[in-house]
């Protein structure tokens, strides 16, 4: 009974069942069960993670129905690694969201949509079957929508945005999942890409379906409005979680899809890199361009999303060689990994920064004689992450993007990591440079209106050394991201 | 003229009688100036109409059971679309005193886009 | 029935749904729009059942077109009034301008367009027809009931079904959220109108026992938990509307009912792994009791979620949990 | 022209007049309806490929049956938003920061 594929199962399983417990127990106990749910749901998560980097791909057949029939649940080096980056940040964040009931919209309904979340998460991460990636992609929309709208009044508006783009997203995906049907008679992710890998069938349509589909929900420009309001508005945990990992769920579908399923289209490819190229750069100009940090924060998820969508030109060039692939994917899952670690710590920064001060508008926050100084150094931390200095995870990734795009010839794509990485530091070392100057008129000094707990000014910090540490891994992350790699586009 | 034939035949006549009172309903929801004229000849027309449909297609019903459920869609149907027309003509009274958002005697907003 | 060439009747089903679906996107006015969809659901509604998806037809004029009709008409008719945006005509719908409407219709004949080739393409060369028809209907005896689609939906993909149920739970969390910490003021039940109250009296346990006729029927033909939780909602917001509904002291009671569904499922989920070594597994020997036993806990929960999230809606009378 | 490729042409002319709508109307409500008319849309194609064969293929209706209920879920989280967007908009004051309202 104790076979490792159980954990599939009870990774999702697992958080559905505190998703009914929360929902129902009286307030004053849901910050206690919602840590030890989180705990116990991480540690799931992480052996799991363990055991695949360990031994290969796990599978695990639902209701005993083996596919095409039933649904089969599978994990993979990718999951892994997406697994455990959820389970991590998701643990951190639920630290913080239980020791500062500001930073959870103030309301009780934080956690059983927190954990919805998370459950619709691990279910798109372990999913081996396409109709099951969609309703999970939902469970992950409709759930982020509703902690979105704990933002109260101003938030209504963008989480309504945000829901109209989700549904669209998952309408479109619906309907490539049908074509896909209709040409392989399977549901199951490998054997349908099989299939259609042999029946020579022209799948562009459904690629751009899908591409569309899964750019919406991931926000990549030119489909990006939506994000700014919707993460900008919501409570402090929510903004995190929705930045550092609800995003990038659509992104993993979209590798899935692209990998796995509908196997690689060139055009497409150079058409996925130069919209990621212009979301590094539409999105870094416009996060120069706030006033307020929050919203900078959230205009740099645009920008730092914009490096993952290098992997589709990439991969397509490298012509099997295996060291280029390696290095993309490598470089892929190093960003992946160091921007929600990052992307977290910065988030919990500017919210706690926002419920001291009152404020996050950088004006007022220049009137502050002596911000709180762990959580200044947070944000430094998480600012050398997502500007891809050494040593951290964010110079590794962009390193072995620019291996990889000289690797295969395509010098080209080699300038965004680098021209990115500037940008990135610009944006981001104006608001620090808001905390550290002198205030002007020492006349006005902002008062702190509430005093932020231990965990809650040091659980930034922590947040964002790890990618720090997790930079001089060296081989395991590219190790892990390529184990079980796709058919045609791994090593 | 078997008896198989004579019973479509009816059927057949009972079914578009039906159709052809919902067209005069519809009519009536169309041409008719204002909310009681208008739910007078809805309730009427479309009652009449559906209980025509409904016998006609229990002509064609293989099986008792399915004859009678029928029926009971007819039954359901008929006191639902009386309470309601008698609901919205007591000028959308939820309540007993009749909240006259819309008021007997004004053209009731909705009915524009009518199908 | 797929490829003989297209008749009559398939093509004006056609034409008028889309004509529906044209009038009620592009209707001035919010009623206009919403009386549109209706007509659209019961179109719709025909339409499955013409190409022969009794099942779909069913959950369609169920919760395509009764629940969510009722939620549009709800929005529309009991809004903040001066929520109805100002225009020459009360409730005109802003941006349905001239220019507009060129250039959306333009955009819509392309991306009309482009999606039917797609779909052209895929249903043509080389499609696997049937799909996993042959699957199911040859593995019907060990599946516990009868019906293949509610084999499907409750053994052989049943955890799409759970990620289903876990959807609609959260819609419940989503909609009580927005309601904020004061319960939402309970207007002092107004002395309805005699004859909806006796109305409610009579039809209320009809439509309960409709509902339960429902659910057993989904063994063996179309029917099931979903179709019948939403006639047990219907019957649920009729009681509220005529001031029959659950109480603000009921909170708990709808709280347990909102869960005792998923729960369910999940005990049994677990139960599989246990007994069988795979989550969500079924022995077939008790797949049949299971199965009813989950349907008719799923099918209170999804009438009570629907229910709640209408009341959300109007900010009911109950204080929702 | 089959019975298939005509109902699928359909479902592509609901797809596109839906989504357009669903990106250029103004008013929230009409693009609540759009979700549901694309919905219908996408639904549509599922059930039109199960109609193929001559027993329709069951999973394709269970798809469409979850697909139903996931509109309706969503359409109600959205009936809802609307509703409070424009009470809060109506009367800022009086119930506009249900929660502690942040906002930029």
């Amino acid at each position: 009974m104790n076979d490792p594929s159980a954990l599939l199962g009870l990774v999702v399983l697992g958080p559905l069942a505190l998703v009914l417990v929360t929902g129902v127990l009286p307030e004053r106990w849901l910050p206690p069960v919602g840590l030890a749910g989180a705990a116990g749901t991480s540690a799931a998560a992480l052996v799991l993670a363990a055991h695949v980097g360990r031994s290969g791909p796990v599978g695990h057949d639902l209701a005993g129905w083996g596919p095409p029939l039933g649904i089969v649940l599978r994990a993979d080096g990718l999951s892994a690694l997406f697994l455990a980056l959820t389970a991590l940040v998701g643990a951190g964040v639920t630290v913080y969201a239980a020791s500062d009931r500001a930073a959870t919209g103030d309301h009780p309904r934080f956690w059983p949509l927190w954990f919805a979340v998370w459950a619709g998460l691990d279910a798109v991460y372990v999913a081996g079957d396409l109709f099951n990636t969609y309703v999970a992609l939902e469970v992950v929309g409709l759930a982020a929508v509703g902690l979105v709208a704990l933002g109260g009044g101003p938030a209504w508006g963008p989480a309504l945005r945000y829901l109209f783009v989700a549904v669209l997203g998952s309408t479109l995906l619906l309907v490539a999942v049908a074509l896909v049907y209709a040409q392989a008679g399977t549901l199951e992710l490998l054997a349908a890409g099989e299939r259609l890998a042999s029946s020579g069938w022209d799948s562009r349509w459904a690629a751009v379906l899908v591409v569309v589909a899964l750019g919406l929900k991931a926000a990549l420009v030119p489909m990006h409005a939506w994000l700014p309001p919707a993460h900008g508005s919501a409570p402090t945990a929510v903004s995190a979680v929705l930045s550092a990992l609800v995003v990038k769920a659509a992104f993993f579908v979209l590798v899935r899809m692209w990998f796995w399923v509908l196997g690689p289209e060139p055009v497409l490819a150079v058409v996925l890199g130069l919209l990621g190229a212009l979301a590094v750069l539409w999105g870094g100009v416009l996060a120069l361009a706030q006033r307020h940090l929050k919203q900078v924060v959230a205009y740099s998820t645009v920008a730092q999303m914009g490096y993952l969508f290098l992997l589709f030109p990439l991969t397509s060039a490298a012509a099997g060689d295996p060291e280029v692939l390696r290095a993309a994917w490598g470089g892929t899952a190093a960003l992946v990994v160091g921007h929600g670690f990052a992307k977290a710590s910065l988030f919990l920064s500017a919210g706690t920064l926002k419920s001291v001060y009152g404020t996050d508008s950088l004006s007022e926050l220049a009137r502050v004689v002596r911000p709180l100084p762990s959580v200044v150094m947070g944000m430094g931390v998480a600012a050398v992450t997502l500007a891809g200095l050494p040593p951290s995870l964010g110079f590794a990734g962009k390193w072995q993007l620019v291996v990889a795009s000289v690797g295969s010839g395509q010098w080209g794509w080699a300038a965004v990591p680098i021209g990115g990485g500037l940008l990135s530091a610009a944006y981001l070392l104006k608001p620090l440079t808001v905390m550290l100057r002198e205030p002007q008129d020492r006349a006005r000094p902002l008062p702190e209106s509430r005093s932020a707990s231990l965990r809650v000014r040091y659980a930034p910090l922590l947040l964002a050394l790890v990618p720090l540490v997790l930079g001089l891994a060296g081989p395991a992350l590219p190790d892990l991201a390529t184990t079980g790699g796709p058919p045609g586009g791994g090593p | 003229m078997t008896a198989g034939l004579l019973l479509e035949l009816l059927s057949a006549v009972l079914v578009v009688a039906g159709t052809g009172f919902f067209t005069v309903g519809t009519l009536g929801l169309v041409r008719l100036p204002d909310l009681r004229t208008r739910l007078h000849a809805l309730t009427k027309a479309d009652n009449l109409g559906l209980g025509l449909v409904v016998l006609g297609l229990v002509l064609q019903a293989g099986s008792a059971g399915a004859a009678a459920k029928l029926l009971v869609v007819w039954f359901l149907a008929m006191p639902a679309s009386a309470v309601v027309a008698h609901l919205m003509s007591r000028g959308g009274g939820l309540s007993a005193a009749g909240s006259a958002a819309d008021g007997p005697g004004t053209p009731g907003e909705g009915g524009s886009g009518g199908g | 029935m797929g490829d003989d060439p297209v008749g009559l009747l398939d093509v004006l089903l056609g034409l008028a749904v889309v004509a529906g679906a044209a009038t009620a996107l592009t209707a001035r006015r919010r009623m206009g729009a919403v009386v549109s969809f209706l007509v659209l659901g019961v179109l719709l509604a025909v339409l499955w059942s013409r190409l022969g998806a009794p099942d779909v037809a069913l959950a369609e004029a169920a919760i395509g077109t009764g629940v969510t009709g009722a939620l549009f008409v709800d929005a529309v008719t009991r809004g903040p009034p001066a929520a109805r945006p100002p225009g020459a005509v009360p409730g005109a719908v802003p941006g349905a301008g001239a220019r507009a409407g060129v250039s959306g219709a333009l955009a819509a004949v392309l991306l009309g367009a482009g999606l039917g080739t797609a779909f052209a393409g895929a249903a043509g060369a080389g499609a696997a027809p049937g799909g996993l028809t042959g699957q199911v209907l040859g593995r019907m005896d060990v599946a516990g009931v009868e019906h293949p689609v509610s084999a499907v939906l409750l053994n052989f993909r049943s955890y799409d079904t759970l990620l289903e149920v876990v959807v609609l739970f959260v819609a419940v969390l989503s909609v009580t959220a927005t309601l904020g910490e004061e319960r939402p003021r309970h207007p002092a039940p107004a002395a309805r109108a005699a004859t909806l109250v006796w109305f409610c009296r009579v039809m209320a346990p009809v439509l309960v026992l409709v509902a339960a006729w429902v659910l057993f029927a989904g063994s063996d033909r179309p029917g099931g938990a979903f179709q019948s939780g939403a006639v047990l909602a219907g019957a649920l917001i009729l009681m509220d509307t005529a001031g029959l509904g659950p109480g603000p002291d009921h909170g708990r009671l709808l709280r347990v009912a909102l869960v005792v569904g998923p729960a369910a499922f999940l005990v049994v989920a677990a139960g599989g792994l246990v007994a069988e070594g795979e989550w969500l597994a079924l022995d077939p020997v008790w797949a049949g009791g299971l199965i009813v036993a989950v349907e008719t806990l799923l099918a209170l929960s999804i009438g009570v979620a629907l229910t709640v999230v209408f009341l959300a809606l109007g900010r009911g009378r109950v204080s929702p949990p | 022209m089959s019975t298939l490729e005509w109902y699928l042409w359909v479902a592509a002319a609901l797809l596109g007049l839906a989504c357009v709508r669903l990106l250029l109307a103004r008013d929230p409500l009409v693009r609540l309806i759009a979700i549901n008319v694309a919905g219908s849309g996408s639904l549509l194609v599922l059930v039109a490929l199960a109609a193929r064969t001559d027993p329709p293929d069951p999973v394709l209706h269970a798809l469409v049956l979850t697909g139903i209920v996931i509109t309706v879920a969503f359409t109600g989280v959205g009936l809802v938003l609307l509703r409070r967007a424009e009470e809060a908009a109506e009367a800022p004051g009086e119930d506009g920061a249900a929660g502690n309202g942040e906002g930029p």
